[in-house]
């Protein structure tokens, strides 16, 4: 943990590559890294299998990977708020694979915590559970989900320490919180950066560990 | 009253003081204009966040990061609190949300539910509504009786995808309040003007009627 | 949700009784709900099941209901810090449990947020894996290690609100935080009690839907 | 140097700098004093804390609220953070913590572990052994070679209820330090003025002797 991982937008961009796979938070347009999205739009990268819950709404956030094309793959609970998002996937240039949303939290939960999988009732005798085992625990059946886990995470914070040390605002955390501990690569971009010190040891809500990069907004 | 008003009024009327409750996009959130006096509620909203009071009113100044669970703004109430998507989903899942209401395509006799997809028209995905009614205590579906047709929504067996399976506990419509038990669906109540008939007629699943059925005014 | 959960701890522990399985927290002697303990042993419950991660140390916090002889059964990670504990456990008048320290922060967890199961590639080969189903997943073996589940978690906090909302100090949130989520009733002893409002709703570790009841230490 | 400074010396020389690095209680903890200039490493304690510091030094006062892993009291570094017991494991069995330090009572040449009960002897329970070693990046062993009895405790195969399988990838020991490769434990180094014949003659387990081997200091 170097004391200072304060870099460029350019400089954390440029750890990324065609075709990863990529952890973007969010709930409908709120708490999405909107300023790293942009990065990603201009460095050109694309091919990318994203694991989010939505995609935003149209041209905003992660809208903005779906209209310029960047994306082959995505991972998501919901598309609805998003018309550009729903024709492109019916028009096949987008492959789709919905989570349940509680499932998806527990599944990129379980890929940072090094949690082989999880049993949940959710999406038992739907269209969900095809091809995935159910197992019976005391006479009650459950879906097994397996981990999901990312090569980069792309992380929205209220503050950021220079260490790394993050807080998250209001509904603005949602999935960041999470999503923050399930990828090789953490890049975090802040509203605001502050000193080590300054953020309270029982407010963090991730510890700085978990973060490589940060970003002004 | 309005068809709709009706329908929300009932509904308001499943809550105790005090419930956490999670209300779908739509028609669900009209309950909390038809609380009964005494009756407080408690909005546990799936993006992170106990205490949603609804959008900013004139004069009120609304902050981005408080968000509704259609990603619109909206004002928290004082003693509110914010906490992370895997969270939300562990208290939705874990039993802690007194009661979750949705509206439906289909519903059937045995407590299953339809309202996520209809293949060949709608691509949204599921949200947070497979987590949500398998989890929450209570499931209260909220919805008009036909659809815009006037075909029965009310079936023997769903016939679109679901989203649960046993898992609705009441279904209530501007004609009658129906309560699923292990036994089938049973007629508890009837709108003011409205006969068993009427009901009978609209409904294409079996009903128990049973001797003496409730107004639902 | 009422407004107000403060009550005498007399109150609170009127609601318990013998045999109940008892959540408590604390690590070492940190975080141990300690004023609540003495609160059952003056009330003379006994045969308790406690899931706990250790006994405190001899004569102190969960040492005292040992000294007392007032548990039957315990599930921890680890009594070697109370003499006491390891003497009666020895002498066969306790029966203990062990689980691993991390495995039983999942699988209370998984108590609280409606999780089925975990798997863990934690005891794989020891003798903590003796008959538990081992689950292969893309190649990779684990344990399924089952829910855990309270009839009453005793809690305790640093602050707490009126209604319930909850923040820990420093270490001595360790088991806390996830034990108030896995028991029917949940009973918070405070070391300060504050008007609804004074919490951040940013700050709060737990939600005040969780707690039943609040004792001032 | 004294041979426990030996091993603590030579373990410290297997951290980078910013590592996030938890140690066991005794011996590991000794690593502190013998860091290389230029290494800054971060202790996470399983209790739920980054940065902890170790016991208030004359006038300095400690908070009863922050313990290490043996529940003394502790001093915590700026910078550090809190979090729950649940999130803690998280980032210990998520890979998130570079290396866990541990004492044993035997390993063998497969890196299987033993050092939480001896039947018959203890019943401490394994506490986040379990845990840790599963889930650190690097396992390391700090022991004497030999116990009390100047028996071999590294063997061909453990005895001992074991820890993990498979997990341990390096064992510092006053004569040697040996690497657990998938071909078997490698002679990686001696101490000053111990020779090949007296680590073989003290050790039960195969080693690889490679041609070159290096000097621990």
């Amino acid at each position: 943990m170097p004391k200072n991982k304060v870099v460029s937008l350019d400089e954390a961009m440029g750890k990324l590559r065609d075709g990863l796979t990529v952890l973007i938070p969010g709930f409908v347009n709120c708490g999405v890294p909107e300023t790293l999205i942009k990065g990603i739009i201009e460095k050109g990268y694309t091919d990318l299998s994203v694991i989010s819950n939505n995609t935003s709404i149209k041209g905003r956030g992660i809208g903005m990977l779906v209209h310029e094309n960047r994306i082959k793959h995505i991972t998501c609970s919901h598309i609805g708020n998003n018309t550009e998002t729903v024709e492109k996937v019916v028009a096949g240039e987008i492959n789709v694979t919905f989570v349940p949303q509680g499932t998806l939290c527990e599944r990129v939960r379980a890929g940072g915590a090094g949690i082989g999988g999880i049993l949940t009732p959710t999406g038992l005798g739907t269209p969900i559970a095809e091809g995935k085992p159910v197992i019976e625990v005391d006479g009650k059946k459950y879906l097994l989900e397996k981990p999901l886990h990312g090569d980069v995470a792309l992380i929205h914070a209220w503050k950021a320490d220079k260490m790394g040390n993050l807080v998250y605002r209001r509904t603005a955390r949602n999935f960041n919180q999470i999503f923050a501990t399930a990828a090789d690569l953490v890049i975090v971009e802040a509203e605001q950066i502050v000193e080590v010190g300054e953020l309270d040891p029982d407010v963090i809500h991730t510890p700085g560990c978990l973060v490589d990069m940060i970003v002004q907004i | 009253m309005e068809k709709r008003e009706l329908i929300a009024y009932r509904t308001a009327r499943f809550f105790e003081d005090g419930d956490l409750v999670n209300l779908g996009i739509g028609m669900p959130t009209m309950c909390m204009n038809y609380l009964p006096e005494g009756v407080d509620i408690w909005i546990e909203s799936e993006n992170g966040v106990i205490g949603l009071t609804g959008a900013p009113k004139e004069g009120e100044e609304g902050d981005p990061n408080v968000v509704d669970a259609s990603g619109g703004m909206s004002m928290m109430r004082t003693g509110g609190c914010c906490f992370d998507s895997f969270t939300s989903f562990g208290l939705i899942r874990g039993g802690h949300v007194a009661a979750t209401v949705l509206g439906a395509y289909e519903v059937d006799q045995e407590g299953n539910l339809a309202n996520w997809t209809v293949p060949g028209k709608t691509v949204a995905g599921m949200g947070g509504a497979m987590d949500l009614v398998s989890g929450a205590k209570k499931v209260l579906i909220m919805m008009e009786h036909c659809d815009k047709h006037g075909n029965p929504k009310i079936l023997k067996r769903c016939t679109l995808p679901l989203t649960a399976v046993n898992e609705v506990d009441y279904i209530i419509t501007e004609l009658c309040v129906l309560e699923r038990t292990a036994e089938g669906l049973v007629l508890k109540e009837l709108a003011p003007g409205v006969t068993v008939e009427e009901v009978v007629s609209k409904t294409a699943a079996d009903l128990i009627i049973p001797q003496k059925i409730g107004c639902m005014v």
